[in-house]
């Protein structure tokens, strides 16, 4: 990666016409020529994906004691992964809406792939509550469905919260992502030359004309979708967080919970963003559209929240002292003593130890160091959740019942899985739909003044 | 879900084609891995039962193992069953018998085979429930957790169930051929050359055929076999009184109490009359109330030592030392020097017991040696408590034999006996290690073993003959006080199983015989009406045996002091608390019960004290090898505080391999290392190895971190401040955000005395077989998997070497505001008018979220499918499931319910009758079982109910009520009765 | 054969606002423009009237709220109520919840559907994509066009007055 | 650029859109009848059992008593089948040899019971108690429909759960003077409504306790 030393940090380098714009990032959909090392990386993910299906179906027909769960912890692996996920998604959102609402003109390049990354993000996230449950056939009970057997939801559960925000989030970010795809899908509808490409991108594509009198409504749409998307991002993550808050465990209920966890989900979402564009742009050298002036600001966004989510961690602690509960107390200090102290560690030091070393101008513009750091954040972050999940019930409130849970094959089957059906998602989508907005950044181009 | 669903009238034909099946079935436990690799079996499992089907290996783990003796069975039995669902009538009613409605029969369990009166419930035929019988003295309405077992080992597709010639299945009339043999070669010969080994029995009918026998054939040898014997007692007796007597206690009357290495809470047939009168004198309401003493001093830890107000672990070979140095203090001699305790406990000790007098009771356990057991009684005699709190009567199983199994080896060893009847006893497994009992046996011509299950003496018999359950037999029996109550059956016998009257009959020559006719006849004195109504009470009124006045010789009969205290390490023999000399190793429940101190399931370990631990650098689990006297044992170590140093506890009855359960538990067989009928040997060592064996324990932390959890005081304590468990603990909030639910019907609550409660398990078992609650086997166990609805916790206070020992059932709390239910997202969790914490299984679908929420971990989800719902493929042992409660499946939640059926069922009969639920009708299972009635349950809105009364007591408090959850169960906080002028234990520290 | 309009494809946005404006000057009304992205500028020259969709939006986000809120509130207080944990049957804080979720639910699919339907897509086949020269292949083209419905539409004239507007080219659309 | 999608393009979309909400819809329709129909309930369905046995000439015909036969009712959870032996004691005398019969007295001479297939039935997981309800008023009739006129024996109600709840909720439009119990075709008094306010009360029947999930739960 060559341009490591690079100073300039526009949005977008060089001078581009509007045919080369759409001639490279339409090539890389139609022409389908893909850098073998594409196809090799492709092939891990669908080895992975298949390990997803066994460990799924093996979990489903043995049942959830196949996994780590015990009592007292009851709560295991799915749902950290759940919490994983969501925060991971959080940051596709974030960019494409909030920034389009700061009016951000770097989020131009990367907000596609951004957007992506959430709905394949939510879409495992949204497994996991179905996986974690004793009899997941019967997972729709939690849907209000009239009956024979007068069943209804029981509104009260954070869990039925979680079921509508995890719905609507899914639904909202998958509208907003088709809406930004209509004018690229006509784009590629006018390109394609084989007939079946002209009728998939035509059908999805609406028979979208770029007429003024679209254009206009269309603004408006876009633009009260994303400030719809903003507070809902917000809330989704403040919910999951209430699964925890709103139970007595001790290390469940705290309020700081809500701002912490969306802090934790930007900070992850941010780091996934990285961890995927970073070999993107080099694989698909559009090292000019996706520049290091994006690089840059993820990274400053990561250390922001990196550094809330760090106070969050400082704030726990102290709560927990100065609440003078002996329970939340004593299971504060089992955190960093007890069975659990090893990961406990680990995870501050990525989180909030290796988060450190983004101060630095040098190491943020050092692609495979950023990329690095990013995965590393990744995983703290997992661990941060698993954190959370067991330590409370595993040191609650009489102490005859602690005990710790060990994990099983099964758990990381689950994990790597899922981790590989994303990467298998976001490789499709990169070979079928144009992974970089060609209509914003040709309009960015045309703000900018950089035709030719 | 449930077994047998309430409505119908199926379980009649349930026994008939279990008995078919089972006919049919040869013997299977030796079969069941063979089975189960089959392709027949795998198709029957892949149909009925896909999760299994799923993780079934060529060869089947042993847990899948555990929930396939069902299976298995059913393919033995009825491999081609629909899933129609098909009813059946009876095809002749009996007049008695409603279907839906149980019927509740009195008859007696044998606990070492002394008798301890039981009610048994059972529907349309099928006991399901034993419970305790009020009117007879050995049980006064409780029972124990072994007790409660005996439907399950009823029901255990392990049984023998067919007549074996040298291991093949024969009929019983071919054995009869064999028998009409023995018996003309025996009547020719008087009987030369035979013998028959006995177990333990009382039953007056056995002794008299026994006797009859000794007269048919003068020359025939009859020996007796019992692991668990304790003759010292009855040689005391005779050097002292010159005839044999054992000693009956009366705990009613005894204020200060000492025991010298006795269990009397744990062991021996009278405990739980015992254990009764023992609380009753301890109840404590009223700063103005009294309760008694104890002092005990014991060589392993025991429930009776966690009782105790003042406990002293001392090497099993010093507790003659102290009995000497009571003694002597007793009759004013300057202490003895030898003596391990110091004279500060001794001088307070012996003025406490003075000052009692005849109210005073000196112990000795029923297995030390004959001049503690000696001394004891002097000691009592010199107090006046002979007659008045101990009371010598001739002991009930007195039986004239020509010696024990050693004596039978010798006998075989010398050719003088060729032919060898056993019944019921197991020598192969239970023999001690000295003699080699396997090479004696199997040079005999002719080996008869008659028993419940296949077990290693019937590997080695010419003949095996399936022995009849106690719930399938006739039979008569002894109370610890010598009470006579007759045994009925419940079952016609599922597996053609012969009652030992039968066999008797048959050596005497009657081969075809009723074994009703054979108990009634020698209860011709009884006239048909006397004779039901022992039935139905279930005693032979006023037939205990009456107390013989003796006069103490004054110096001790020239007993003294056997063994003296030797360097090296002690070992104490113990009996397994429920698996007993290995008898009941097939029976789940009790491999799943956590044994009272240690909570170790599925398993045994070598108890030691932390101070030889640590001398040892030995840690939990890592495997010693205990040798003594030429043998010796390999077995994982498990410290114990409290246990006394350089001493070491093995407990017998596992390292069994007969029986697919006892299979599936570890641990090691202590027999291996047991000389003689000894209960503890010296001069042993310890030698760690490298290694360490699983030890599964359901309870990993010991202490109570400084959390009121246990609120415990010493009786002065109590009198100057009543309301103690207030004291520096957390206010409880009164007020509350919402506003409170009104519960003007019924508000069923619950109250226990933690003062009452001695840890032994009795209710844990109860509830498990009350609503059908699923063991899950080591694997799962070990996992933190187990499912027991009411847990016992075990906390220890103050210094590690001597702690007190706390225990406190925790049941659901059933809490007003529950935090469970508000995270339920399909309302699978609900409250109900009055007040119930109501689950729903067939509503929940598994989040877990409400275990999550609750503090007091009392939930337990079935992580994986532990039993079968599926009636038609669920095996024999479903015959144990109680119909009135659903049995769970797999992914779902579970709790204790307050035994809602029960709750319901009288609901429903109170409204028949169109009048309110009285008090004390609701009775819950785990109160009903237990021996100390710690358990209140009632109606907390009747004024005068009596769990009102228990809850207005001022030791009364609810478990973290500071989190304003508002539970129904409430605890009575610890009393205990310290001597002010000693260290009162654990009195400062915790709670 | 009718004709649909003129179209005239400009090279950049600039001649394309230039041109427009030009045609709005001279009377046109019936015309459209067609740009790879938005262009603000447009709005005001062809007097494209403020869209309603903000409203439709609003409706959308009440209605789901109302609708869900009054679905719970049945189900606690009318159909089957149950003592959870001794809270108060109309436990709204924790209603609120779920009502603000499906809130933004409804609102984002009636942005969304309204959109659709106000710009009456789908619509896979319309007269400008007979023009030879419409297309979004080839990235930033402009499009002017002008519907031969309009009454200023003159054959001739109009042809001429968009090539003097710097039309790259200008062709006729049929219906 | 030549048109991609032919002119009936956009009707063929219109026609997808608007027909694949209507199929969502009767999706939803059926999802909401089915459950409730006879297909699934079994209601009105008589099942072939081992002898036909009719309802319809015992009881309509002949008139016997259902405790004749179902004799547990009044006081256990389980109404009863009858014993062989019952069947016997009037068929030992009548129809002695009708082949229709011919398992009845098979099975009374090997002592294997009759296999009849159930009828009413409710999930293993639902505790019914008969005895309670035939103390509190509910006559047979009104779960069991008019048995005398049911050649062979068939569900006369869905048994579901919404069905038992819609009594539980609200009892008194389905009591009867518990004497009446037994009764087929029931003709209520005239001053029915009023009846039944005073057996609610004499009868000490507490709606509110009825709808506790263990009350068929346990």
């Amino acid at each position: 990666m060559a341009e490591a030393g690079a100073n300039s940090l526009d949005v977008m380098r060089g001078r581009h016409d509007f045919p080369e714009i759409t001639g490279r990032i339409g090539s890389i959909v139609l022409k389908g020529r893909l850098p073998r090392h594409f196809w090799t990386a492709f092939f891990l993910c669908f080895l992975l994906v298949l390990l997803f299906l066994y460990s799924i179906i093996y979990l489903i027909s043995v049942g959830v004691g196949a996994y780590g769960i015990n009592m007292p912890v009851v709560w295991g692996t799915m749902i950290s992964n759940f919490v994983w996920w969501i925060g991971i998604g959080h940051a596709g959102t974030l960019i494409s809406a909030v920034l389009l609402l700061l009016r951000q003109p770097w989020r131009a390049s990367i907000n596609r792939f951004a957007e992506a990354m959430t709905l394949f993000a939510v879409a495992m996230a949204g497994l996991f509550p179905i996986l974690h449950l004793g009899r997941p056939w019967f997972f729709y009970w939690l849907l209000p469905l009239p009956n024979v057997h007068m069943h209804w939801p029981q509104w009260r559960s954070p869990l039925v919260w979680d079921f509508a925000a995890i719905a609507t989030y899914a639904t909202v970010s998958l509208l907003f992502w088709y809406m930004g795809l209509l004018p690229d899908l006509a784009v590629l509808r006018d390109r394609a030359r084989s007939r079946a490409a002209q009728l998939f991108y035509g059908i999805l594509a609406l028979g979208w004309r770029g007429s003024a009198y679209h254009w206009a409504r269309y603004r408006i749409v876009y633009f009260l979708l994303a400030a719809l998307a903003t507070p809902l991002v917000v809330s989704v993550h403040s919910i999951v967080s209430l699964d925890f808050t709103f139970a007595i465990t001790p290390g469940y209920h705290s309020t700081i919970f809500p701002p912490y966890f969306v802090a934790g989900a930007l900070l992850s979402g941010f780091a996934m963003v990285l961890t995927i564009a970073i070999p993107l742009r080099w694989a698909f050298s559009v090292e000019d559209l996706i520049t290091l002036r994006h690089m840059d600001n993820a990274a400053k966004l990561m250390i922001a929240a990196g550094m809330v989510v760090a106070y969050g961690y400082v704030s726990e602690a102290f709560f927990a002292w100065y609440s003078g509960e002996p329970y939340e107390r004593a299971m504060m200090v089992q955190r960093a003593i007890g069975p659990y102290a090893p990961l406990f560690w680990l995870m501050l030091s990525l989180n909030c130890g290796v988060l450190q070393l983004l101060w630095f101008k040098r190491i943020r513009r050092n692609m495979p160091l950023l990329f690095a750091i990013a995965v590393a954040i990744n995983i703290g972050m997992w661990i941060e959740r698993y954190i959370i999940v067991v330590t409370g019930p595993s040191r609650d409130y009489l102490p005859s019942a602690w005990g710790e849970q060990s994990l099983t094959w099964l758990d990381f089957g689950i994990l790597f899985g899922s981790i590989g059906t994303f990467f298998a998602l976001v490789f499709l989508f990169i070979r079928i739909l144009p992974a970089i907005t060609i209509f914003e950044v040709e309009e960015l181009a045309e703000e900018e003044g950089k035709l030719r | 879900m449930s077994a047998i669903a309430d409505d119908r009238p199926g379980p009649a034909i349930d026994i008939e084609a279990l008995r078919k099946r089972l006919a049919r079935g040869g013997e299977i436990w030796r079969s069941l891995d063979e089975i189960a690799g089959t392709a027949e079996f795998r198709r029957f499992v892949e149909a009925e039962f896909p999760a299994i089907a799923e993780r079934l290996p060529a060869k089947p783990n042993r847990r899948t193992l555990l929930k396939l003796m069902g299976a298995s069975l059913s393919l033995a039995g009825l491999a081609a069953c629909s899933r129609a669902e098909s009813i059946v009538p009876y095809v002749r009613q009996p007049e008695i018998l409603i279907p839906g409605k149980p019927i509740y029969y009195a008859t007696t369990l044998s606990s070492d085979g002394f008798g301890i009166g039981a009610i048994v419930e059972s529907h349309e035929g099928r006991p399901t429930k034993v419970e305790g019988n009020p009117d007879h003295p050995a049980s006064r309405g409780a029972t124990d957790a072994v007790m409660q077992a005996a439907v399950l080992t009823l029901f255990d597709p392990d049984r023998s169930r067919t007549p074996l010639k040298d291991g093949e299945p024969a009929s019983y009339g071919d054995f009869l051929k064999d028998m009409a043999a023995l018996v003309s070669r025996w009547a020719a010969s008087q009987g030369q050359g035979g013998a028959l080994l006995v177990e333990a029995t009382t039953s007056p009918t056995a002794a008299a055929q026994i006797d009859a026998l000794r007269v048919r054939y003068p020359k025939l040898k009859i020996y007796r076999h019992d692991p668990l014997a304790t003759p010292a007692t009855e040689a005391v007796s005779r050097a002292l009184f010159g005839s044999p007597l054992t000693p009956v206690y009366r705990f009613d009357r005894a204020e200060m109490i000492l025991s010298l290495d006795a269990d009397f809470l744990g062991e021996g047939p009278g405990r739980l009359a015992y254990v009764r009168d023992f609380a009753a004198r301890r109840r404590v309401r009223d700063p103005s109330d009294r309760m008694s003493r104890l002092y005990a001093m014991e060589s392993t830890p025991t429930i009776t030592g966690a009782a105790a107000d003042h406990r002293l672990a001392i090497k099993p070979s010093e507790v003659e030392a102290v009995a000497a140095g009571l003694n002597a203090a007793l009759t004013g001699e300057a202490g003895d020097s030898r003596s391990p305790i110091d004279q500060v406990w001794m001088t307070a000790l012996v003025d406490d017991l003075r000052a009692a007098g005849r109210n005073a009771l000196v112990i000795s356990g029923a297995h030390q040696g004959a001049f503690v057991q000696a001394a004891a009684l002097s000691a009592n005699a010199k107090l006046g408590a002979l007659g008045n709190t101990v009371g010598l009567i001739e002991p009930p199983d007195a039986l004239q034999v020509d010696g024990d199994v050693a004596a039978l080896c010798e006998a075989i060893g010398d050719g003088g006996i060729d032919s060898v009847v056993v019944l019921g006893a197991n020598p192969l497994h239970t023999a001690p290690a000295g003699l080699d009992a396997h090479k004696a046996f199997s040079s005999l011509k002719l080996l008869v073993h008659y028993g419940l299950y296949r077990d290693e003496t019937a590997f080695l018999a010419h003949w095996h003959v399936p022995a009849a359950h106690e719930l399938e037999s006739w039979s008569d029996i002894r109370a610890y006080d010598g009470t006579r109550s007759l045994v009925q059956p419940l079952i016609k016998p599922l597996y053609d199983g012969k009652t030992t009257h039968e066999l008797l009959a048959v050596l005497g020559g009657q081969f075809q015989t009723d074994p009703l006719a054979l108990v009634r006849q020698h209860w011709a004195a009884l006239d048909d009406d006397a004779w039901k109504k022992a039935l139905r009470d279930g005693i032979v009124p006023d037939s205990a045996a009456k107390p013989v006045p003796v006069t103490m010789p004054s110096n001790l009969g020239g007993l003294s002091p056997a063994a003296n205290a030797t360097d090296g390490i002690d070992i104490r023999f113990v009996p397994d608390p429920w698996l007993r000399d290995g008898r009941f190793a097939n029976a789940s429940w009790l491999q799943e019960l956590p044994r009272p101190l240690t909570k170790i399931v599925w398993g045994n370990a070598a108890l030691i004290s932390p101070a030889t631990a640590e001398r040892l650098k030995i840690e939990n689990g890592r495997v010693i090898n205990v040798a003594s006297n030429g043998t010796s044992v390999d077995a994982p170590a498990w410290i114990v505080s409290g246990h006394p140093d350089e001493t070491v506890t093995l407990s017998f009855g596992f390292g069994r391999k007969a029986g697919s359960v006892a299979a599936l538990s570890e641990g090691h067989d202590a027999f291996l290392l047991r000389s003689a009928a000894e209960w503890m040997a010296t001069g042993a060592a310890i030698t760690p190895r490298e290694n360490s064996a699983r030890v599964i324990s359901t309870q990993h932390h010991q202490a109570m971190e400084g959390r009121a959890i246990v609120r415990h005081a010493s009786l002065e304590a109590f009198r100057r401040d009543p309301r103690f468990v207030r004291k520096d603990a957390p206010p409880s909030p009164k007020e509350s955000l919402y506003p409170d639910w009104p519960y003007d019907r019924e508000a069923w609550a619950m109250a226990i005395d933690l003062s009452a409660c001695i840890g032994c398990m009795a209710c844990v078992s109860a509830c498990q077989a009350e609503n059908n609650i699923a063991t899950v086997g080591p694997e799962e166990c070990e996992r933190g998997h187990e499912m027991h609805w009411l847990r016992v916790d075990r906390y220890y206070a103050g210094p590690l070497d001597a702690p007190e020992t706390l225990f406190q059932p925790v049941p659901c709390m059933h809490c007003e505001k529950a935090p469970c239910e508000v995270v339920c997202p399909v309302n699978a969790t609900v409250h109900t008018h009055d007040g119930l914490n109501a689950q729903v299984y067939n509503r929940c679908i598994g989040t877990r979220y409400c275990s999550q929420n609750c503090p007091y971990k009392v939930r337990r989800f079935n992580f994986l499918e532990h039993q079968s719902f599926d009636k038609d493929e669920a095996g024999p042992e479903q015959g144990v499931h109680n119909p009135n409660v659903s049995v769970r499946s797999r992914g779902v939640m579970e709790k204790c319910t307050y035994c809602v059926q029960r709750i319901s069922a009288k609901r429903i009969q109170a409204q028949i009758e169109n009048r309110d639920i009285a008090d004390g009708e609701v009775v819950t299972a785990c109160q009903q079982a237990c021996p100390t009635q710690a358990i209140t349950f009632g109606d907390r809105n009747r004024k005068d109910a009596k769990v009102v009364r228990e809850k207005s007591a001022p030791q009364n408090y609810a478990l973290l009520e500071e989190l304003n959850t508002r539970p129904r169960t409430s605890y009575l906080g610890k009393i205990s009765n310290p001597n002010g002028r000693l260290a009162k234990p654990g009195e400062a520290t915790d709670g | 054969m009718s004709l649909y309009g003129l179209m005239a494809v400009f090279a950049d946005p600039e001649a394309l606002v230039a041109a427009a404006r030009h045609m709005r000057e001279r009377g046109y009304r019936r015309m459209d423009a067609f740009s790879p992205f938005p262009m603000n500028e447009l709005d005001g020259i062809l007097e494209i009237p403020k869209s309603r969709l903000p409203w439709v939006v609003l409706a959308g986000g009440i209605a789901g709220a109302a609708l869900v809120y009054a679905l719970i509130w049945y189900s606690v207080e009318v159909d089957y109520p149950i003592n959870v944990g001794g809270r108060p049957l109309h436990s709204w804080p924790a209603f609120v919840v779920i009502a603000f979720e499906v809130g933004i639910l409804g609102a984002a699919f009636a942005g969304f559907l309204g959109l659709l339907a106000a710009n009456g897509l789908p619509r896979y086949h319309h007269p400008v994509f007979n023009a030879e020269s419409f297309t979004y292949a080839r990235g930033g083209r402009f499009y002017l066009l002008i519907e031969a419905a309009d009454p200023k539409y003159r054959k001739g004239v109009t042809r001429g007055q968009l090539t003097r507007l710097g039309a790259e080219t200008v062709e006729e659309v049929e219906a | 650029m030549p048109q991609i999608f032919s002119k009936n393009a956009n009707g063929v979309a219109r026609f997808v859109i608007w027909g694949s909400c209507a199929v969502l819809l009767i999706a939803a329709a059926i999802g909401i009848i089915l459950p409730r129909s006879g297909l699934v309930t079994g209601v009105g369905e008589p099942l072939a059992q081992p002898v036909p046995f009719s309802h319809k000439h015992h009881v309509g015909q002949l008139g016997i008593d259902c405790r004749y036969c179902h004799n547990g009712v009044e006081s256990s959870s389980s109404a009863g089948l009858p014993a062989t032996e019952v069947c016997m004691t009037c068929h030992s005398q009548l129809f002695t040899n009708a082949d229709m019969l011919a398992p009845v007295r098979a099975s009374l001479a090997s002592g294997k019971p009759i296999e009849w297939q159930r009828v009413n039935s409710v999930p293993d997981f639902v505790f019914f108690n008969h005895a309670i309800h035939i103390n509190k008023g509910v006559a047979c009739e009104t779960c069991h429909g008019e048995v005398d006129q049911m050649p062979l024996t068939m569900r006369a109600h869905t048994l579901s759960m919404e069905w038992c709840l819609g009594c539980h909720r609200n009892p008194q439009p389905n009591l009867r003077p518990p004497r009446d119990v037994f009764l087929m075709h029931w003709q209520p008094p005239a001053d029915i409504d009023e009846i039944r306010r005073q057996l609610i009360g004499m009868l000490d029947i507490h709606p509110e306790t009825m709808t506790d999930c263990y009350v068929c739960h346990r």
